[in-house]
């Protein structure tokens, strides 16, 4: 009996052996998985470096094209230096003061805690993907800028103001939002027991500020940084007339203005849905969602914004319907995970009008934003953020995986908080932009001789000819041998 | 269970990167496209889609199985013809192995494709079709087995011991690693580069390249902003090509699939970066054209060793890869040969030192941490180093006499140039019945155009 | 002694209990694995429609391509806001007698049915992917007809259409072949037992039609319909001359001709290998194979077109190669899964003679099809629904994990299944599509009139100069009452 009891012992615990085995397995891989899924969705992210580049390069007059093709090329690569070897460790580094990322039991600086076998081997990552995946938001933010300030900016400038965004002006708002710092909701606070806890109210009533996938952290930060470029660069000569009038300097280049947007769209799939940072433990269910709502904002805003023109100016204007597309996506970022769909379709449509005023505003206001990035990234990026406010419910943000369990979204609290950190997200970008600018001016000049930009930056800064204006008219590209065939035949 | 699970995660991330990597093709269609003259457009585009389809067809019923068969003593693949022992039910519940074909289908396209660049605006349609079956059918498979497959230069090796275990040709036992290419540096892009030097040097400089004192004539790209579309979806393919290169997920495989990610990206930029700078400095000019080659020149450097390196030593390997590509491209015109697209600074050279600077950075625990199944000290003896010179040598070796052969014998049976009147013309209009393309290509596309290119245009109308 | 086993029993039974959580756990990580594939997938897709977008836009004159853009853009967007209110309730809702879906014990009209929890949270998924990747496939149908009645049709007649066809037109018969229609290979009419049995035969003997990715439902419905509208719309002015002859209008712009092929080939890639709709319990194996045919079919197909077009022309034509690769994806996807290589070789092979006779054959009948949509989507689509008659072998579609086991593909009954399927989608399409087409021609005219269409729809419509000419002189593209507006004030 004692023998038989043994055996029967030896085998509940080699049961138990081979189901912690199993386990460990299980575990990693749904780490794998998590991983392989960042990996994909930030190559996506990168592909909207395409994007940016095509759809300003069919806004610029001919003669500045390879330039801004020149910036955003350049752009994603010294994000990628800068925020190698400083910026990720100040967006992720140990929390210091809430305010920057530090060296501490954690250092990101140049990838220091980044290494072959940083996480236990099981059940975590070693954390190289989400590198990757940061960067390749970094990069987003950074390239917005250019479409703001084109045309008229030195490539000089443009190297210290990509340098200086992505070591320092970008990594804090990140660390700010969706690091360990002060707006996060995973909170700079912690509690006895070392549970983070969120700057509002320090507990677990409050949740911090929603930023799922970046309306603030990146767009806010690439729109607003652009519209002080725009203002301190000043118009593009001969944009406004002595007498207010606008006028257009060149018609646009429709076919890679809608390639750019169709690649953002795509891009932004990646952008979004991989913002669940993992698909495991339900959260595939998470970016499905995101992926709904974001295509219903898409669609509503890009409607919304084709009849309004249709509307107001009696045509279809296309350059509005593409915008338009990235007016409803902006607007969704931040809150994608945390709506239902009929909320998303309100989400684009508003977007769409703001979009509009926006546009408007701007000429008023006699300013240039040659790609409207200020308006599509920056307004309808807080809009994103207020519009996370309004229409949270609490139900939707434990769905997304929030850590703190509250009534904040049914309270209102919420919609202070995002209007609190959408104003000073403002404000950061806003104080940060106008000093480097500035600066730049003071030492190297921001702008172009009027010289260089009457003939354009293609020829002074890339030594390439003139643009395609001057070529011959071509009537018909018929062959007449082929058609001979047929009509013989 | 625990097969099936690993099993679905590596198919998963198989296909996704196959796609990935298969769409390099429209990065390297519209990257041609943009530099050669506006006459040759449709002619490179038609070659592009057709390496494709005609690198399948041949990788597929022959191809594959002289590169993943049984071997024949190291060298060859003998069995797995028209993928016949990949079938329904051939995984018993693990993989069938579809997915496998169909990654390594789309690098054989890439290998293929990279030669119509070193060709372009000269080579006759049909003698690049031939050559494009040629390599995916044999060049590229022998390569592939000798490295990725059972060959003799292989990691896993083509020598069992007693027990059954593979062994690397080179010292035959556990201590040594064969060739560590990664993603192929040395497989894929030396390959490509190499055959089209040869292809470059037989076929003879394009009219009116080199004056007649020998200097070469300014080149201008035509189109600026197509090579900029081009390599930044090259760029994004890239991560399909060496992240997938992992050909799993579960077990780890995604932690060196995230690290691939971020050495590739650093190596990316740190190149773009260096041929900016050399641009300004040597050039003085913010040459794009420069800068997006510097941009290909890293990723071709980091593709053998993205694995196994760490970071600083890619940002390393991205810098060293732009100079390289810098000095082998002046080489080239110091030696008249004329290759428009510079494949083979970009993937002959680079790919090379690709291999050599994985002997040089590699550590042997990041060669543990990248799978490789022996565990020695290879890289820190400086043994690897040594390997990979080697592997290098024998691969250009193979691939340039097998594609100076093929090219031979191709220039004395159908020949390999278009007449000199078709070239001064165009290929566009004499082999694809279509002219005057240019006016609206810069139209779409805006860019600078070169005299040239309105001169003939001109001359048209 | 009693009090060891007591311990035994619990130590086993407590086992057990982790055994059940951790089954519960690979069953989630199987479902979160397989969402993520679908929106990987449906992001895919939806890239298509850039795809479309230059490949249409490169083909049409440049008069008409930003009316073309617009088109693409606008009608991914309407079909965003059809489905999500209409559609997908139609295509996946509670059977109702084999035809449509009803709101029953499942209702999609506006995503009701699917909710954050909607799935059981284990097992299943809530459904959000699913609409996602359903929503992409219906702005490819959408898109197609795009292609077929371009640079003559009103932009309006066209938004009519795309709301008809996203409602209601293709959702019907997504019902009837992907949901519980009568077509279906999951059967409308259950047994006793509730499992569900194909309409022909009623029982396990029969599998209903097999469209595994939607050569029929997507891209037949896609080509019949801009068949019909070609037909209805008229040629355009000039293409055929009054002695019969064939006029080139405009010879097509290649580099977008062959970027847009090449995304669509990448996409497609999504397409048939997401038809999988998952990647669990063997699937990927499947999408695997699908790769690998699909791939092959291209290839076989491009290859033939391009070698017919030179001994028929004498030319290397790039139209008809890159014509071919998409006539090779068309014929390929019904059957991806239920084919082997050689096999997708001949249908690759076949689509290519289908591609080159068709083209013809339009142009014989005077039937104007800029894009050739009708020829590669419908007439491609019907072959490969025939090819998976002719080709299908039972073993082959056991693995492609179609739910019937039984020898229909060897007894010949599927080839009559698949050609009275396709006879039927082919029937719909053109009732529901001259009915459509003629209702707008005579309410609002399907067609510009004469002098828009000389000056091209990009001045009328859209209030843009000829895509790419330099108009030094037009000030401004926008209304004048918006700026005297804005300069009043």
């Amino acid at each position: 009996m004692k023998w038989q009891y043994q055996q029967a012992t030896d085998a509940v615990s080699q049961n138990r052996k081979n189901l912690n085995d199993f386990e460990a397995l299980v575990k990693a891989n749904s780490r794998d998985m998590d991983t392989a899924w960042i990996v994909l969705c930030g190559a996506l992210v990168f592909f909207m470096q395409a994007g940016f580049a095509m759809l300003e390069a069919g806004i610029v007059h001919p003669k500045n094209v390879t330039n801004i093709l020149f910036k955003n090329m350049i752009d994603a690569s010294i994000a990628a230096i800068a925020f190698w070897l400083l910026g990720y460790g100040f967006a992720f580094g140990s929390d210091s003061g809430g305010f920057i990322g530090k060296c501490g039991s954690a250092c990101y600086f140049g990838l220091k805690d980044v290494y072959n076998g940083a996480g236990d081997g099981m059940g975590s990552s070693d954390g190289w993907e989400k590198w990757f995946f940061q960067w390749a938001f970094a990069g987003a933010a950074a390239t917005i800028v250019a479409g703001a300030v084109c045309e008229r900016t030195k490539l000089e400038a443009y190297f210290i103001y990509s340098v200086f965004l992505s070591t320092f002006m970008y990594p804090v708002i990140v660390h700010w939002v969706w690091g360990y710092g002060w707006l996060s909701a995973w909170g700079a606070y912690p509690d006895s027991n070392g549970v983070a806890r969120p700057i509002f109210n320090k507990d677990t009533r409050s949740n911090g500020l929603i930023d799922f996938a970046g309306s603030g952290v990146v767009h806010m930060v690439g729109g607003f940084c652009g519209l002080v470029g725009a203002i301190i660069a000043g118009a593009r000569r001969g944009r406004f007339g002595p007498d207010g009038s606008v006028n257009t300097l060149f018609d646009g280049n429709n076919t890679l203005q809608a390639l750019g947007v169709f690649i953002l769209w795509f891009g932004w799939y990646g952008f979004n849905c991989g913002s669940t940072l993992m698909i495991s433990g339900g959260a595939a269910n998470v970016a499905g969602k995101v992926a709904v709502n974001m295509t219903i904002s898409a669609a509503s805003a890009a409607i919304t914004a084709t009849f309004l023109a249709k509307a107001l100016q009696g045509h279809y204007n296309i350059s509005m319907g593409l915008n338009g597309v990235l007016a409803g996506l902006v607007g969704i970022t931040a809150n994608c995970a945390v709506v239902d769909p009929w909320m998303a379709f309100l989400i684009g449509f508003v977007a769409a009008l703001i979009l509009y005023g926006g546009h408007y505003l701007l000429l008023a206001l006699r300013i240039d934003d040659p790609c409207d990035a200020s308006v599509v990234h920056g307004f309808c990026g807080m809009w994103g953020i207020w519009a996370t406010g309004i229409f949270c419910t609490d139900k939707n943000v434990q769905y997304a995986g929030y850590p703190n369990a509250n009534e904040a979204c049914g309270s209102g609290e919420q919609f202070g908080v995002q209007v609190v950190g959408s104003l000073v997200i403002a404000a950061w970008t806003i104080g940060m932009s106008v000093m480097l600018f500035l600066f730049i001016d003071k030492t190297i000049g921001i702008r172009v001789s009027a010289e260089v930009e009457e003939a354009g930056l293609d020829i002074s800064e890339h030594g390439v000819a003139p643009s395609y204006e001057q070529q011959p008219q071509v009537p018909s590209r018929l062959c007449p041998r082929v058609w001979t065939f047929l009509q013989v035949h | 269970m625990r097969y099936g699970l690993c099993c679905w995660l590596s198919c998963k991330l198989t296909i996704d990167a196959g796609s990935l990597v298969f769409f390099m093709q429209a990065g390297f269609a519209m990257l041609e496209a943009g530099v050669v003259n506006s006459r040759n457009v449709i002619n490179i585009l038609y070659k592009n889609i057709m390496d494709a389809s005609i690198g399948c067809v041949c990788f597929w019923l022959v191809g594959y199985g002289f590169a993943y068969g049984t071997t024949a003593g190291g060298f060859i693949g003998t069995d797995n013809f028209a993928i016949s022992s990949i079938y329904n039910g051939a995984g018993e519940g693990g993989s069938d192995g579809w997915e496998g074909f169909f990654f390594q289908f789309a690098f054989a396209g890439t290998a293929a494709t990279i030669v119509s660049g070193s060709v372009a605006e000269r080579f006759k349609f049909e003698a690049y079709l031939v050559y494009s079956g040629v390599c995916t059918a044999f060049i590229y498979p022998v390569i592939v087995h000798w490295v990725w497959g059972s060959g003799f230069l292989s990691a896993w090796g083509a020598r069992p011991d007693a027990d059954g275990n593979a062994r690397p040709l080179l010292s035959g036992t556990s201590t040594s690693n064969g060739v560590i290419d990664f993603a192929g540096s040395g497989v894929v892009h030396l390959v490509g580069g190499v055959s089209g030097l040869m292809g470059a040097i037989l076929v003879g400089p394009r009219k009116g390249r080199f004056d007649s004192d020998g200097k070469p004539k300014a080149q201008r790209p035509h189109n600026t902003t197509l090579m900029a579309l081009g390599t930044t979806i090259l760029w994004f393919g890239w991560y399909g090509f060496n992240c997938g290169s992992t050909l799993a997920l579960s077990g780890g495989a995604a932690n060196v699939a995230g690290k691939v990610a971020v050495t590739t990206t650093i190596s990316a930029a740190a190149g773009c970066l260096m041929a900016t700078i050399i641009s300004r400095f040597l050039e003085g000019t913010f040459d794009i054209g420069l800068a997006l080659n510097g941009i290909l020149a890293a990723l071709v450097g980091i593709t053998a060793n993205c694995s196994v390196v760490n970071p600083w030593m890619a940002f390393l390997i991205g810098i060293i890869s732009a100079w390289i590509y810098y000095g082998a491209s002046k080489l080239l015109l110091k030696l008249r040969i004329d290759d428009p697209l510079d494949a083979f600074p970009i993937h002959g050279a680079c790919g090379f030192w690709g291999l050599l600077a994985t002997g040089i950075f590699c550590t042997d625990a990041n060669v543990q941490y990248a799978a490789y199944p022996n565990v020695n000290d290879a890289c820190g003896r400086g043994e690897q180093f040594a390997v990979q010179l080697i592997g290098g040598l024998v691969i250009v070796a193979w691939a340039s006499v097998m594609s100076g052969l093929t090219f031979l014998v191709m220039k004395f049976v159908v020949g390999l140039r278009v007449s000199s009147e078709i070239e001064e013309a165009g290929l566009d209009i004499s082999e694809h019945g279509i002219g005057a393309y240019a006016n609206e290509l810069t139209k779409v596309f805006p860019s600078p155009v070169s005299d040239e290119v309105t001169k003939v245009q001109v001359s048209y109308e």
